[in-house]
């Protein structure tokens, strides 16, 4: 089982380090926001796993954090993008 | 090789090359957003070392606050990337290359060659935890045994708002950081900010609960506290406090306060500076903590915030 | 009964590693922002939820059950929400950036 | 088989220790909380109760063997932390709460909050009471983590003072400081890690008993000491300094110059001579020494041909740091370790007697540039006649520095010479020399400029403060009678070599530095001399002429190298390249 | 080839890059993005040391994680700091280079008196 388990996380891993790949060459920024809305998944995924693998239950208290953060750091990508495009000059 | 050994390589090598690219992609905007996955997927290492009170506080003020707050800054300084000074030299760049990757080499070399058995003070803190009534030893050595330099650090991050507040052009002082947000009230912004802070704010005092015998602690809720806080501000739902404020001022000192009253106590009627009576410890922990926590929330979120721009009426 | 547990475990992981592959291959392969971000949060939410399943079985407690599946319930509500903040950011934009 | 540890118990009276830490840091915590109008009045509570810690502390520790050690928590390490002072610590603290006095009678005009102006007293004296915290923190912190931490605490101190007056240079330079300062953190940081993975503790004294000639244990000591050294602003990883400090208000310059190097300094000296002083080997304290050389040779070159006040201190402070380093060499003794003796003493006391004398020359230079309205040399002519007291400050200032008995840096530089007699290392011994008569050369360069009559009385933009000269004076007078204090109980000196005092020896000893230095100035400082016009200035300049070309072409170079190694890639390589160099030294050494 | 092998080897590594970065880097806002991969990697040093320390029932060491705690707290105050003054010297200069240009003002060869 752990085994198992443990090739499911590594294959998460390499999905996502695929999918980050695509995602921060870009071309634009709307894809670079992507980057957080696949670590909430992904890495949550890696996350919960590695907890049931490692025998480390608070491991899903990290991914707790890791959705909460990476929703805020979405909207912060969202939001500072968004204020780029309402005005020219900087600040 | 083993499968798990095998998981490492594969994490340690997407950590690296996230690394790698932050550092030589030529957009800073880009770099920002490749160093916030950076942090949050430092996370996992740390996981996977089995230190899951540092995964948390590197995945929420590491990765998360820490990225947002570079990502804010690329993107208001966007603009003045075209008039940049201009990249060093390829015999500067070659030269800082190898310099570089011998420093890391010596480490690398330094980490392998530690000895064996490795000292550790784990026992003894485990041992000692019984003074402080609380199973989870990080909590223990943080608040307990090396509580002079969370102490000291608290003070650190009142000093960073100091530093960062003393930016402020002469007019602006005593007014709100950072820019006003508008966001239209029915959107899916305004919906998503009045969502998630119930549940944040429930996880936030939940991690602060748990830290006393589980991974988990001030610092942790603090960060998520602070971040639901600067969600409902870039919601436009709320605004910042003007710096001038009391009881911003109060809540800001609040967590090094109760800090070193504790502490005092325990230097007028315990054994030292920073000592808790067996009977009384984990309430005042716990004390100390609650204020804490607040006290990070407030910091990080202002930290993020900037120096005051706008005068406290508007 | 522990090796339904373990086959549905088996079951519930692989679909969502599927599901993940699913999702970055459409990252990978499709041509513009918005169907990439179609791909993305619709296969991954799917993907995260298929593992949660899977991990239901193995979960120690109750409480722990609980958390793993409001985990994704708020990776789902969030997704949905965000994916529909970048979507705008990217129209706004126009097709080409 | 290691040593067995030492017992470790709190002393009697040490809670002074637990004071000096927690008296500024709840005066930061108040002052914040208080708001804007109140920093001031918090400081100057403060203030009182500080001084009375360090006064009680130089009282007991004589009576208490010269120990203190207070256990934070009653958790001995290495689980806690413990507190420690010794004879230096109690020197630093005082000479800390000394100088911050001063600065704070200084400054109190300056940054008084108003209506108007709030933001900058703010800052400043929450600044200036985190300033005195941290200090304290280092000087008496008995770990290394502790250590750390109090670092940062001085650095993001610091840093604000830097850009108080939010001016676009200031800004970057505060920044390029705040950069640099967080580069040689993070590889001190670097050090503590692998000291702990070496040893399981970070207290110094456990560690000083546990601590080997190991492969680690070199890397972690080279590492450290680089960043220490990008602290300390050591040549050539100074590119920080100058803008820094010559940007800031007088009064955070003072502060900057005079106390907030030396703390990281101070953790130099600790991780050399406490956790590992048998490791650097012959040739890592000639490095340092050499560094030190250089940048006594380098910036008192560029100080000459500075035309602005400030920055011409702020070079020569960079000098004078280089100066602290070449104890190193004349502290290795013959059993192959750095032994605290004379040369150590000798470090510290120039130490003190820069802290005092270059923030007293800060501040008189900060009341002159108040009352003038510009700092520049050549436009110095009359100032003394309309600031005499600001003139007076700085020039005791420079003479205590210069080495007029009985000045500390007299009694540092006789240490250091003997020392470096004694163990037969003369070509210290030159530096040694050579550093004292560039210190004279721009003592006198300034005076002769402020010295020199006007043409005609020049107006003041606004009037002398008398509390604001008395300070810069008292601080400049504390540094020239520093040779009389009773360093034997504190610091490890010889007994019964105190110096002669007033004799003709010693007054030749003064004299040939500053005729020396005389000579360095006009040779070196490229602006028009006062004398000028006069019959003797030709005279001397048809025979000098010549020679004083090549000298000023010769400058030139020194300041045009010196602006290469100030720019941010150039810096950071040496950086790296010191640290390499340090480790490899070490091995040498030890293989 | 354990855990601690593959991460030791990595946190090196990104010390390394990190100080890549920190040196060659023109702009201020990528010298902080440096600095923070420097410290993380510094940080994991510290995780290595605390997991090789693994003892009692408890994982990692407790005291190297309260210091790596401690730690990124204090760099997250350093790099909003640093970003704050980034961001006020934009505002006042409108130009981001750390370069000084001789902090004297004129400093040219002035003409031997």
């Amino acid at each position: 089982m752990t085994e198992f388990l443990t090739g499911a996380v590594g294959l998460i891993l390499a999905i996502l380090a695929l999918g980050l790949v695509s995602i921060l060459r870009g071309p634009g920024d709307a894809d670079r926001m992507m980057a957080a809305q696949l670590i909430g998944t992904a890495g949550i995924a890696v996350l919960l796993l590695l907890g049931a693998v490692t025998g480390v239950p608070t491991a899903v208290d990290v991914a707790l954090i890791l959705a909460l953060l990476a929703t805020f750091a979405s909207i912060a990508f969202v939001k500072k993008g968004l204020s780029r495009l309402d005005t020219d000059g900087p600040g | 090789m083993s499968i798990a050994t095998l998981f490492e390589i594969v994490l340690a090598a997407v950590v690296l090359g996230l690394a790698i690219w932050t550092i030589t992609v030529s957009e800073t905007y880009s770099a920002a957003v490749g160093f916030v996955a950076y942090g949050l997927l430092v996370a996992l290492i740390w996981v996977r070392l089995d230190a899951v009170d540092v995964a948390m506080t590197e995945a929420a003020i590491g990765g998360g606050l820490g990225g947002i707050v570079l990502l804010g800054a690329a993107a208001r300084l966007r603009e003045s990337e075209a008039m940049t000074a201009e990249r060093p030299g390829r015999v500067v760049r070659l030269c800082a290359a190898a310099l570089s990757a011998s420093i890391a080499m010596v480490l690398a070399v330094a980490v392998l060659i530690l000895p064996d058995p490795a000292p550790t003070l784990a026992p003894t803190v485990i041992s000692n935890a019984g003074a402080t009534g609380l199973a989870n030893p990080v909590t223990n050595v943080l608040m307990a045994f090396r509580a002079m330099d969370t102490m000291l650090e608290k003070v650190v991050l009142m000093l960073a708002i100091v530093g960062v507040w003393s930016l402020a052009s002469d007019q602006a002082w005593g007014g709100r950081p950072g820019p006003r947000h508008e966001a239209d009230p029915n959107g899916v912004l305004a919906f998503l900010a009045r969502l998630t802070p119930p549940a944040g704010i429930v996880i936030g005092i939940y991690l602060l609960w748990t830290g006393a015998d589980h991974p988990g602690g001030a610092f942790q809720g603090g960060a998520v506290l602070a971040s639901m806080w600067l969600l409902v501000i870039m919601a436009g739902l709320a605004d910042t406090p003007p710096v001038s404020s009391r009881s911003l001022r109060l809540i800001l000192v609040a967590g090094p306060g109760v800090f070193l009253v504790v502490g005092l106590g325990g230097l007028c009627f315990g054994p030292a500076f920073l000592a808790y009576p067996v009977a009384f410890a984990k309430p005042l922990i716990l004390g100390i903590e609650v204020a804490m926590t607040l006290t990070i929330a407030a910091t990080l979120a202002l930290l993020l915030a900037g120096a005051p721009e706008r005068s406290a009426t508007r | 009964m522990s090796i339904a547990r373990d086959i549905m475990t088996i079951v519930g992981v692989s679909a969502g590693v599927f599901f993940f592959l699913a999702g970055t291959i459409g990252l990978l392969r499709f041509p513009d922002t918005l169907t990439r971000l179609h791909a993305l949060t619709k296969a991954d939410n799917l993907g995260l939820g298929l593992v949660v399943l899977g991990l239901l079985p193995q979960a120690g407690s109750v409480r722990d059950g609980l958390k793993l599946i409001s985990i994704w319930m708020f990776a789902l509500l969030a997704g949905a929400t965000v994916s529909q903040l970048i979507a705008r950011t990217a129209r706004q934009r126009g097709p080409f950036t | 088989m290691p040593p067995p540890a030492p017992t470790l118990t709190t002393t009697t009276g040490s809670v002074l220790l637990v004071l000096s830490i927690v008296v500024p840091v709840a005066g930061v915590l108040l002052a914040f909380a208080l708001g804007d109008r109140y920093c001031r009045l918090v400081v100057f509570t403060v203030m009182p109760f500080g001084i009375a810690i360090a006064a009680a502390i130089l009282m007991l520790l004589p009576l208490s063997e010269g120990h203190l050690v207070y256990l934070l928590g009653a958790w001995p390490p290495p689980l806690g932390v413990a507190l420690r002072a010794d004879g230096l610590s109690a020197v630093m603290l005082a000479t800390v709460a000394i100088v911050i006095c001063a600065v704070a009678i200084f400054a109190a005009t300056d940054f008084r909050p108003t209506e108007a102006k709030t933001r900058a007293p703010f800052a400043f004296w929450i600044l200036l009471l985190a300033i005195w915290g941290a200090l304290n923190t280092i000087f008496v912190g008995g770990d290394l983590f502790t250590l750390y931490v109090a670092l940062e605490l001085l650095t993001f101190a610091a840093v604000p003072l830097v850009s108080l007056d939010g001016r676009a240079e200031t800004l970057r330079s505060a920044l390029r400081y705040l950069l640099f300062a967080l580069l040689g953190s993070v590889l001190y940081l670097s050090g503590t890690a692998l000291l702990y993975g070496l040893h399981g503790t970070l207290d110094i004294l456990l560690l000083s008993h546990r601590v080997s000639v190991e492969p680690g244990a070199l890397i972690a000591a080279a590492l450290m000491t680089t960043g220490l050294l990008a602290k300390t602003a050591l040549f050539p990883l100074h590119l920080w300094l100058p803008p820094a400090h010559a940007g800031a208000p007088a009064a955070a310059s003072a502060i900057l110059s005079g106390l907030v190097v030396k703390g990281s300094f101070f953790i130099l000296l600790r991780l050399w001579f406490d956790v590992m002083p048998a490791l650097p080997g012959f040739a890592v304290p000639q490095l340092l020494a050499a560094l030190g050389a250089g940048a006594i040779v380098f910036e008192s070159v560029v100080a000459l041909r500075q035309e602005r006040l400030k920055l011409l201190i702020a070079y020569s402070t960079l000098a004078q740091i280089g100066y602290l380093f070449l104890m190193f060499p004349l502290a290795f003794g013959a059993s192959g370790r750095l032994e605290s003796g004379q040369a150590l003493a000798g470090g510290l006391l120039q130490a003190i007697s820069h802290a005092t004398a270059k923030a007293a020359m800060f501040m008189a230079v900060g009341s002159i540039y108040g009352g003038l309205g510009h700092d520049r040399i050549t436009g110095l002519r009359g100032v003394a006649r309309a600031l005499p007291l600001s003139v007076l400050a700085f020039a005791l200032g420079g003479i205590a520095l210069m080495g007029l008995q009985p000045s500390g840096a007299s009694l540092a530089k006789e240490l250091l010479l003997q020392k470096a007699m004694s163990t037969g290392q003369w070509w210290w011994a030159i530096v040694l020399q050579a550093g004292g008569i560039f210190t004279a050369a721009y003592v006198v360069l300034v005076l002769a400029h402020a010295l020199a009559p006007a043409d005609e009385p020049i107006a003041l933009i606004s009037p002398a403060s008398r509390s604001r000269d008395l300070a810069a004076l008292a601080l400049a007078l504390c540094s020239l009678s520093l040779g009389l204090m009773p360093w034997e109980h504190y610091l490890p000196l010889p007994h019964g070599g105190a110096l002669k005092l007033f004799d003709l020896d010693a007054l030749s000893k003064f004299l040939l530095p500053a005729m020396g230095g005389a000579t360095l100035a006009i040779l070196l400082s490229p602006w028009p001399h006062p004398l000028a016009c006069s019959a003797v200035w030709k005279n001397l300049m048809r025979v000098l002429g010549p020679f004083r070309r090549t000298c000023l072409g010769f400058g030139g170079l020194v300041e045009r190298g010196d602006d290469a190694l100030r720019q941010w890639p150039a810096a950071s390589i040496s950086l790296v390249v010191v640290t390499l160099l340090l480790a490899a030294s070490m091995f040498a050494a030890n293989s | 080839m354990s855990a601690v092998t593959v991460f030791g080897l990595c946190a090196a590594a990104a010390v390394g890059v990190g100080l890549y970065g920190l040196i060659t880097n023109p702009q201020p806002l990528r010298k902080i993005i440096a600095f923070n991969l420097l410290g993380s990697g510094v940080f994991l040093l510290f995780g290595i040391i605390g997991r090789r320390g693994a003892a009692a029932g408890s994982g990692n060491d407790p005291v190297p994680q309260a210091l790596v705690i401690t730690g990124v707290v204090v760099a997250f105050s350093a790099t909003a700091l640093a970003i704050a003054l980034t961001l006020r010297l934009f505002e006042t200069a409108g130009s981001m280079t750390l370069r000084s240009r001789a902090p004297t003002g004129p400093n040219s060869d002035p003409s031997a008196g």
